[in-house]
């Protein structure tokens, strides 16, 4: 008979109005500025800059390798790398951004920088609330802006964290034995001569493979 | 009135889907790209007598950004983002495609725990493409975003799947060649099957709601047909060729990945009209459940990347190779040619929802411009693919 | 029903048999032997293409992908050694080797279910004869793939019932998928923090104000 | 009670005492004036709210809920939206095509309006309380003054030198058209059953009583029954909405005939269509539903006018039901399911009521299974016609069979 299933979906609809009295899946709406999901770990949005302790100027992991500005497929990273090297957090000389910016405005969110990064230096926030009524240098972030401790990258993204640091304490531990070992032949070798602290280059950290990982190359 | 008419928009005899002759005076009516059901910036050239279509030529290539091009220069990995872009509603079986082309060029082999999240993954794209497909064309047809926004509301579960797994809602980023960027976190499995066990009871309200609605009969049955020999010959795939009764699937053609281990069904139409692509679709959906019930339970541990895989310095070696999957638009293939560099030499998508276009006109012509609009919705296109 | 297809040799054999004159030949595929091709000429492709769709051996009815790829001309150097008065010379000798434009269709059978078989067309070259045979005639599919292969190579499809541009717009004069091609510096820029592009996109905006 | 039941027309005569006699028939016509212009509007800036909200429950959303008093913190769960609807389209840009027909296209939605609001005066929204009470051609003027709106679509779809509003008007007239038939007719069977054209006194004919406690209203009757539907069915075709939007069909034709209207006139459209849809709700009320009559006898101390907007309120709500669950027709079938379905079933009902009335000595057990058949049996026969065409399907599936081991062709 004629009617029978709009009946039907008449019902089915009065039901699901109802329902939504009732139901809190029927009424999956957050009301956003008020109300917010909750992010899940997994959360990426744009990239930000790690710093060990509490000085970004000082603590930047980022030796400016530039592997993330030539992989980012949409190129909106831009690196220049400093003249002179600097000693970082770690007490070792590292060459370090004298320029990094993203523009976050061309970034896509895709985290290719982040899996390409050899020293885990590059991350993804979970920050978006990034509106700007400046067109054109609004979203194009610096060095300083970037730049976000390493306690509010544990924050956000705690496993992945406690990875990077498994990750970085293993390197570490590797140049340590590495340059411990250089220490001893060169001090053998050139006993009268003051050698200067070996400091792990970055071509040493690099070298040492991550665990879990590939074998990070230079293609430079 | 009198302006000439384009050489390839010479109308040809002009009659209506009963084979009534008709003789009025053609309006030339310039559906699109602003339209509101024309999914996305497309447009439709299309002659009119009264209502009834006698011409119909698709435009499009406004969203064109020439990604092949993008992508010849460009990394193999850059490039994996980009996919995401094409069909941004099926991310992951974008993502698969191509990982599969490029695991062949390659010669990468995948673990069993990453085929299991790839089958995963891309049933979940399939369920919610199509139920949202489903809504978007009840929407075409006037029930004023009731079905779309139910079917919304289901898709968003999939969706936080998604998200907890990969990231990103939509941009999903995730497969790499030899596998797939990470491990499931915690729960997920949990998670995901409630949502499968959850989506029958979903499944039945929507079918309630319309499946057996007259209107929604009446507006669909015997309108767009397709003979199977147009189909095929058309190179149309997915649903709308299993609609009009061919049986191919290229999870079953080719069994990739491992979906040799899977029992499910391919449900085939008789008419290969508009209605029958809705079933289908709908039908198909309770397939894509058995395949996530089965694998879901019999996932197995281990790595879920192939150890040889190179993140950085990835060059493989010249030649060439085609991968496809069954997308679930259909037929979503990557073809490769590499010269040996890190960039692709050559980099082509075989867009099914570009392909599945072609017969449009043979669908529409005869029928009345609101059948052109629903059987442009049973096509489902996205223009993300459509104009690449 | 699946249907084991023929190995490619053998569909070759099977093909220039059953078509006197069609030559084809075999193009090996390195890194996937299983997706070797054949390559026909232009003029044969016609009828090469109505056998593979109606031999009931291989029934090749969706041609499920046609693509083209540019090959630009390239410079090929030899050397050679003489001896030119009993001093041993070395002459480079560089030579032109003219590039070309391919098509390539992936046919595949859904009633036999196998594939796929590819097949390729060579233009003679990338100038003023850059004509393949059209295989829409045989193949419905291909019409708006063809358009495209048109459209963003040049390639020109003769026997194409409707051969105009499908996603650039009518009037647009080059062929962007051509590896030659360099995009008109006419668009929008948005400047990015890369320099060439923020050079270019000063160059359109009168700069307000330096880059901090 | 009785006095709550008079209060406004008591206000009215209160009002209408103060100035000179010879000008009491003007300011009583003007008060009444002001009422409608007043409640109907009120009604439809409230529905606009409900209806957005509503639909939105109807679709698992909550719907605009954020408006209330400015620069406050109230939101009265969002019905302060319909004020920023109106300021919205007060201040919006007036867009005029350059080549549409200026006048048509400004006189077009005041050609709406105008009659809305006179067919709004001829219903009585309670006892006594008609605005226009004309004593024999209530129902006439009615569909008389109704017809401009066909007029309007047409200036609206013509003017606007657009293709898709003229395609939106001609749909809209060959609709309009069609129903207008099916929407007479059966409102001729309580005409004919009521002996009056006047809308009062169809409604005070409903307040009998039968079954005990029942108010006599005609929608208790076979032909009362079917004629309602009917009646129904051809109201939403009338007012364009949903299944039958098609003159605005927004997927199809972007907006229909008012696609190229903007800003105040887009809003008189708006404001148009849904005073026609509660005009022909009420008399849809007056007609079937028993005008102002309670349901029940023991529900009579209600005051009347409150049954009247309960019952337009009723009437909103399952439209705005039926808005959120149906796809719509295709032009086609509309005009079927006009001539080849309703017009039949009216001209069937109006059989039936002729039966009906020549039965009337007949016992209730023996009338009503006779009425019921005659309309049941075309009923069948006219879907039976629907359901050869259009079924439910069984789908098949591909058979199971294990391909081949994969050659060197088919990949590795």
């Amino acid at each position: 008979m004629i009617g029978i299933g709009i009946a039907k979906g008449l019902v089915q609809t009065a039901r699901n109005l109802l329902g939504t009295y009732t139901d809190k899946d029927r009424l999956p709406t957050i009301e956003y500025p008020e109300e917010r999901q909750a992010l899940t770990e997994a959360t990426r949005q744009f990239p930000f800059l790690v710093h060990d302790g509490d000085d970004p100027a000082k603590g930047l992991r980022c030796v400016a390798c530039q592997i993330c500005e030539k992989e980012c497929p949409p190129k909106c990273i831009y690196i220049v790398k400093s003249r002179d090297k600097r000693v970082d957090y770690k007490g070792q000389m590292q060459f370090y951004p004298a320029t990094f910016d993203i523009d976050y405005s061309v970034c896509m969110s895709c985290q290719i920088c982040v899996e390409v990064c050899p020293f885990e230096s590059i991350k993804m926030d979970t920050e978006f609330e990034f509106s700007t009524a400046d067109r054109f240098r609004g979203l194009l972030f610096d060095k300083h802006r970037l730049a976000k401790s390493d306690a509010h990258y544990h924050r956000i993204h705690p496993t992945d964290a406690a990875e990077s640091d498994a990750v970085m304490a293993a390197e570490r531990a590797k140049a340590e034995a590495k340059a411990k070992a250089d220490a001893e032949a060169k001090a053998k070798a050139a006993a009268a001569k003051l050698a200067p602290t070996p400091a792990a280059s970055p071509e040493a950290q690099m070298e040492a493979p991550k665990p879990g990982s590939d074998t990070p190359t230079m293609p430079m | 009135m009198n302006r000439p008419t384009p050489e390839s928009f010479v109308v040809r005899p002009r009659v209506d889907h009963e084979g009534t002759e008709l003789e009025g005076d053609m309006l030339e009516v310039s559906m699109g790209p602003q339209h509101p059901s024309t999914h996305g910036v497309f447009r439709m050239d299309v002659v009119l007598d009264g209502e009834t279509v006698v011409k119909l030529k698709p435009v499009f290539g406004y969203l064109h950004r020439n990604h092949e091009k993008i992508a010849e220069g460009t990394s193999y990995l850059g490039s994996m983002p980009y996919t995401d872009r094409l069909d941004y509603f099926c991310s992951l079986t974008n993502n698969w495609a191509y990982a599969l082309a490029v695991e062949r060029l390659a010669g990468l082999q995948v673990p069993e725990r990453a085929e299991y999240i790839r089958v995963i993954t891309a049933e979940l794209t399939r369920l919610q493409n199509h139920v949202g497909l489903c809504g978007f064309l009840l929407q075409d047809m006037g029930a004023l975003g009731t079905p779309l926004m139910w079917a919304f509301r289901q898709r968003e579960k999939v969706l936080d799947l998604f998200e907890s797994l990969t990231g990103a809602r939509m941009m999903c980023n995730y497969m790499r060649f030899g596998g797939c960027r990470c491990d499931l976190p915690a729960g997920w499995l949990e998670q995901a099957r409630t949502v499968v066990a959850d989506f029958p009871a979903f499944l039945r309200e929507f079918e309630t709601l319309l499946s057996g609605n007259e209107i929604l009969m009446a507006r669909t049955q015997g309108v767009g047909r397709l003979s199977p020999e147009l189909a095929v010959a058309g190179s149309v795939t997915g649903p709308m060729l299993r609609a009009s009764g061919v049986d191919y699937d290229v999870r079953k053609v080719d069994r990739y990945g491992i979906y040799d281990r899977f029992e499910f069904r391919v449900p085939l139409g008789d008419h290969g009209d508009v209605y029958d692509r809705y079933m289908i679709r709908v039908l198909e959906m309770h397939e894509s459940l058995a395949i996530l019930r089965q694998a879901l339970k019999g996932i197995p541990g281990g790595p879920v990347i192939d150890p040889k895989a190179k993140l950085r310095g990835f060059r493989p070696k010249p030649g060439e190779s085609y991968g496809r999957i069954e997308g679930p638009k259909g037929e979503l293939g990557f073809y490769l040619v590499s010269d040996g560099g890190p960039n692709p030499y050559r980099y082509r998508i075989r867009p099914p929802s570009f392909i599945n276009l072609t017969l449009l006109e043979d669908m529409c012509l005869g029928r009345s411009i609101a059948d052109a609009v629903i059987i442009l919705g049973s096509v489902d296109i996205v223009l993300g693919e459509v104009d690449r | 029903m699946a249907m084991p297809l023929p190995v490619l040799e053998e569909l070759k054999s099977l093909l220039e048999a059953a078509l006197p004159g069609v030559r084809t030949e075999l193009v090996p595929n390195g890194p996937v032997p299983a997706q070797a091709s054949l390559r026909v000429a232009p003029t044969d492709a016609d009828a090469a293409a109505r056998f593979l769709r109606d031999d009931p051996r291989l029934r090749l009815d969706t041609c499920s992908n046609v693509t083209g790829i540019d090959w630009p001309d390239r410079e090929e150097k030899t050397t050679s050694k003489a001896i030119v008065d009993g001093v041993e010379k070395e002459t480079v000798e560089i030579r032109r080797v003219p590039g070309y434009l391919e098509v390539v269709y992936h046919l595949y059978s859904v009633s036999l279910k196998h594939g796929p078989v590819i097949l390729r067309q060579r233009t003679a070259n990338r100038g003023d004869d850059c004509t393949v045979a059209s295989l829409t005639p045989v193949w419905r599919g291909c019409e708006f793939q063809e358009r495209e292969v048109y459209d963003l190579f040049g390639v020109r499809f003769a026997g194409h019932p409707d051969l105009r541009r499908i996603l650039m717009w009518e009037g647009f004069l080059d062929h962007p998928m051509r590896r030659d091609y360099v995009a008109p510096d006419d668009h929008e820029y948005e400047p990015t923090p890369h320099d060439e592009v923020l050079a270019l996109a000063k160059a359109h905006y009168p700069a307000p104000e330096a880059k901090p | 009670m009785a006095s709550l039941d008079q209060i406004f027309v008591a206000l009215k005569d209160w009002l209408v005492a103060f100035v000179p006699v010879a000008l009491q028939p003007l300011a009583g016509a003007l008060l009444s004036i002001v009422a409608i212009m007043a409640v109907f509007p009120g009604i439809f800036a409230l529905t606009t709210v409900v209806e957005r909200k509503l639909l939105a429950r109807f679709q698992n959303r909550p719907g605009p809920n954020r408006v209330g008093i400015p620069l406050t913190k109230i939101r009265l769960a969002g019905f302060g939206q319909f004020a920023a609807d109106g300021i919205k389209s007060l201040t919006k840009e007036d867009i005029v095509p350059r080549n549409a027909d200026r006048i048509v296209h400004f006189v077009a939605p005041f050609v709406l309006v105008a009659p809305a609001f006179l067919s709004l005066s001829v219903v009585p929204v309670g006892r006594n309380m008609a605005a226009l009470d004309f004593r024999e051609t209530g129902l006439l003027f009615f569909f008389a003054v109704g017809a401009a709106t066909e007029l309007s679509v047409f200036m609206a779809g013509w003017s606007s030198r657009n293709k898709y509003s003229l395609l939106g008007a001609m749909r809209g007239i060959a609709q309009m058209l069609s129903y207008e038939l099916p929407l007479i007719l059966s409102s001729l069977v309580v005409v004919m059953m009521a002996g009056t054209l006047s809308l009062a006194t169809i409604a005070e004919r409903q307040s009998g009583v039968q079954w005990g406690v029942v108010h006599s209203w005609h929608v208790f009757t076979p032909w009362g029954f079917a004629g309602f539907l009917i009646f129904l069915t051809a109201a939403c075709a009338e007012s364009n909405r949903t299944p039958f939007d098609l003159p605005e069909a927004e997927s199809e034709l972007v907006a229909g005939y008012f696609t190229e209207y903007s800003g105040f006139k887009f809003a008189l459209f708006f404001l148009g269509e849904y005073l026609g849809m509660f005009a022909i709700s009420g008399v849809a009320i007056t007609l079937f539903l028993g005008g102002w009559n309670a349901p029940f006898t023991f529900l009579d101390w209600v005051p009347s006018w409150m049954w009247f907007f309960g019952k337009l309120v009723g009437f909103i709500l399952f439209f705005i039901w039926l808005r959120a669950t149906l796809p719509r027709l295709r032009v086609d079938q509309l005009m079927d399911l006009a001539w080849k379905f309703m017009l039949p079933m009216s001209l069937v009902n109006l059989v039936v009521a002729g039966v009906w009335h020549l039965a009337a000595s007949w016992p209730h057990l023996l009338r009503w299974p006779l009425c019921v058949a005659i309309l049941a049996l075309p009923y069948w026969l006219l879907s039976r016609g629907f359901q050869t065409r259009f079924k439910t399907r069984t789908y098949r599936f591909a058979e199971e069979s294990r391909p081949a081991p994969a050659t060197a062709a088919a990949g590795p």
